[in-house]
């Protein structure tokens, strides 16, 4: 369960594609709470990742992370192009190893989530992305697995969808939020759905 | 979806050009950016104002560049605010050495993304602050959530700024004066049917052809309520009805009036709603000093409006008053 | 019929009301009449210059009326000329004894009723003379017809009549400045959707999701031609092939460009298709002395718009550029 | 077949009770070729005239014209307010009698068509009221009979639909004019009815 140059642009690519294939789900579920854009940016910020990271040489995972999130910073936009970035680029910042372990890998989500939250002043609950990445690192504090990464991934993900928001767009329409899942939340879900499948075919 | 564009994905790059070519001796984009300035940037000994944010407002924001208002305009995509390093191109773009005061409407993204352009313009020295405003009163006022949005408001902060950083005032000054016309500006708004993301080709929501959506915001986004339609008159006092309070208004106080289309409100409607407003102000007592009715801070072509009111003192008056030459507020 | 209004049969009387009550220290309401005139008509040794027409062309014509520019606006009903008496009322009200330039808008009723007010005023002894617009190139210019419809091009006879006038010109200078612009003026619009009659609730063509409209008027009118809709580009493109023939322009000629919405085009879409406007004329090496985006003569909401050139040579570019205090067009 | 002062009245609120309940059909007429107000146009100018009217003294069928025609022309506005203002000011100019016979009737009706033509600036086959009036000022010319007047301005009423359009509005819509009735032509119809009806009922 190691993360090598290789498996970041693997993880990377699976990301983008998700993203592009779900890009008019996750805009139709911010439609319903948000402004209708989740999608449209998440999917033009990844295509120019994607393309940038593509046959481009690296030295370590970090280096790769690094430039994800200056892309995503400088490509996405609106609320979620500032939280990846800055998670990208956290998680670039705590590990420079060339293969990063099990443990490397907790502590990088564990910086991501850390830039998450100062840089979106948001807490647990309150039906952000925050909500998804809290558990994740939590669950992976304990132990790294990939299996469960997924699974605390996705029920955390479907759990916003009983949350009512507090930050965000969402927290306009206060109980009118209630009952739609987060669009960054969704997002999120794919970024360690697809972390998960690069880590596995890796091994 | 019906609309006069090209290529959903152009539309701002073609909508920013459009602006300059319309305006060419007033203002210019920084190349490979979507950030429109003032021509003769960066004005020396001023400081700079800039605002922006996602495209679909127009005028705002582009249009309220020029001598008296804006320095900059920075544009993200459709409602979706610009990234860091657009806002820092702006920032270089008009420091002359005096600072720069960012005017920003009170959405995360937006607040992220300027905060961090301001981050990078620091690490490179340039003296940069801002402001955040929040006049949306549909919106719950609580420390514990996201608080309000920035809407139509955010028209008399450049100006009122504008015309303080015209006068030569610091960037301590003009930040000031930015907050107490946010301290002192409220809007809640409304419409009678949604905007269409050019991206998407669909609606942010539904209505039926005898509802109406109160306390929208500027996104497109469903508002706090729908309701059955009803008359102008009842709209407007039921907006009023929100707004008033907020300012704790006597009757020896002034007001500035703005009465905002959203992008498809016919002036028509906007001067049969501007009569209700005029009557209810002047019922309780309260002077207007100035009104202003027309598109000001739109939704695409969603229609509805919005009703802004600015308490003013004579300060606040005496820069409202002052020349301007944004195309889009000539004064 | 989703419309921000009140009973439909105020909504004229609601309008101007509502405008004066915007601009209180500029305009003025003659009583009991639909007129809007200068509050401080009429104007010692001044022409006086009136315009009007049925309503739902705002901010035309009212919004039009201020130093620089009209003395007095008429309204009619929503899109029906107002009648013989009214306009009168705006006679008697601006005039000065340096006689009064009646611009009409080159629609039956429109000649007939403002012909029939000035008969009465000059029974009464008023010096008046009118010019009739007719710039829409949509339709056949025949003098075996009706003839072309007056429609934006409109604003530019207002604006530079107004400026000769506010110089202290003769009636007879006048007349023969605004005939310069009627001679040198031509426009063209379309349409993405109608407009709905506020009295009878219902729209003034169909169109389905993938048509439009070209050579509409701006009376919710059908058009000259049902077509599938097309790009930003190819509407201008196709507008500009009518217009630009009729100006025989050459490499050194100057126009003044308005890009004109209809009423429920949002700023976004206007600044698109100016992009192109722009490139067809900078192509063709034609000058552009100023361009004018935005709202000035609309078809209640309607979503469409209008190309109108105006050729320039240096009086009328003069006259475009003296100041105006119209609340419209402020210069 | 003479028309008095109580006949006079009584056409004009025949007119106006045929205005009311065609007014959306008028309308609808104005929309296919025009500008879809011609109904309400009618509409508010004759229920005005009504009013004014009603419960009035006139000295003559003179008198009532005069008092419709200042009505007319200030209460329905457009490019029929000036026509038929014109139509009842020459008709009460033309003849001043207390009752006015056949003859009298076919000479008012005359100038009226005049007045409308000298106004309007149209000749016959253009698509306007006009081809409802000279044919109906032919036919009343050689005899003043209500019944032919009727007939005669039906058929040329009906006739308009066919006709294409040089004059007034729909003279933009040039071919697209043909096939729709002239909405002022069929209002000019509603005139003569009413007309027609009064004398008939007064005998
Ligand atoms: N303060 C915040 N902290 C963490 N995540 C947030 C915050 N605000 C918004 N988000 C996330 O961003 C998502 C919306 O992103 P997006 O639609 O791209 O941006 P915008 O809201 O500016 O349109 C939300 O679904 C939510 O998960
Ligand atoms: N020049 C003209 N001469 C005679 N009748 C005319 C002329 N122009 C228009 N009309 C008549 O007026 C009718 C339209 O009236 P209305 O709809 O009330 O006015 P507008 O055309 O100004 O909207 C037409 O159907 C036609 O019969
Ligand atoms: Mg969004
Ligand atoms: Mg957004
Ligand atoms: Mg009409
Ligand atoms: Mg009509």
């Amino acid at each position: 369960m190691n993360l090598d140059v290789q498996t970041t642009i693997a993880w990377i690519q699976k990301l983008n594609d998700k993203i592009q294939s779900n890009k008019d789900h996750l805009t139709s579920l911010d439609r319903a709470i948000g402004d209708g854009d989740h999608g449209i940016n998440m999917a033009r910020g990844f295509q120019e990742v994607s393309k940038v990271i593509e046959g481009a040489e690296f030295s370590s995972p970090s280096d790769v992370l690094k430039k994800v999130a200056t892309t995503v910073m400088s490509k996405v936009g609106g609320a979620s192009g500032p939280l990846y970035g800055t998670a990208f680029l956290k998680m670039s910042m705590a590990n420079k190893e060339e293969t990063v372990d099990g443990d490397g890998l907790a502590g990088m989500l564990e910086e991501a989530l850390a830039g998450i939250k100062q840089r979106g002043k948001a807490e647990k609950g309150e039906k952000t992305m925050v909500d998804v990445w809290e558990p994740v690192v939590e669950a992976m504090n304990e132990e790294f697995d990939s299996g469960r990464l997924r699974e605390v991934a996705q029920s955390s993900m479907e759990a916003t969808e009983e949350l009512k928001a507090t930050k965000g767009r969402a927290a306009y329409l206060k109980d009118r939020s209630i009952g739609h899942l987060d669009p960054g939340s969704v997002s999120s879900f794919y970024l360690f759905e697809a972390m998960a499948e690069a880590l596995e075919e890796s091994e | 979806m019906k609309k006069l564009i090209n290529d959903p994905n152009d539309i701002v790059t073609e909508m920013l050009d459009g602006f300059v070519a319309a305006y060419p001796n007033a203002v210019r984009r920084v190349p490979d950016t979507t950030v429109i300035v003032r021509k003769d940037s960066p004005v020396e000994n001023k400081v700079g104002l800039i605002s922006g944010g996602g495209s679909g407002h127009e005028p705002a924001h582009a249009g309220f560049v020029g001598h008296g208002m804006l320095d900059a305009a920075v544009a993200g995509e459709v409602f979706t605010s610009p990234t860091p390093d657009q806002v820092f191109e702006a920032i270089k773009a008009v420091d002359s050495g005096a600072g720069v005061l960012l005017v920003i409407k009170n959405y995360t993204g937006d607040v992220m993304n300027f905060e961090m352009a301001a981050e990078l313009a620091e690490a490179e020295g340039i003296k940069v602050d801002h402001v955040v405003v929040n006049d949306d009163v549909a919106v719950e006022d609580s420390s514990f959530t996201t608080g309000r949005r920035g809407v139509a408001g955010t028209v008399f902060v450049h100006k009122i700024a504008g015309a303080l950083a015209a006068e030569g005032a610091s960037l301590e000054e003009v930040k000031a004066v930015a907050e107490k016309v946010i301290h002192n500006v409220k809007t809640m708004g409304m419409a009678l049917k949604p905007c269409i993301m050019p991206a998407s080709g669909e609606p942010g929501f539904e209505l039926a052809e005898d509802e109406m959506e109160i306390g929208i915001g500027i996104h497109g986004e469903p508002g706090s309520e729908t309701k059955k339609m009803a008359s102008a008159n009842e709209i407007v006092d039921e907006l009023m009805e929100h707004v008033l309070p907020e300012l704790e208004l006597s009757g020896s106080d002034e007001v500035a009036v703005m009465v905002n289309g959203m992008g498809a409100t016919p002036a028509m409607e906007l001067y049969v709603l501007n009569k209700r407003v005029q009557e209810q102000l002047s019922e309780k007592g309260i002077g207007v000093h100035e009104t202003f009715v027309g598109d000001y801070m739109t939704a695409l072509e969603m229609a509805g409006f919005s009703i802004t009111l600015l308490k003013v003192d004579d300060e606040l008056k005496k820069l409202l008053d002052a020349p301007s030459k944004a195309p889009a507020f000539l004064k």
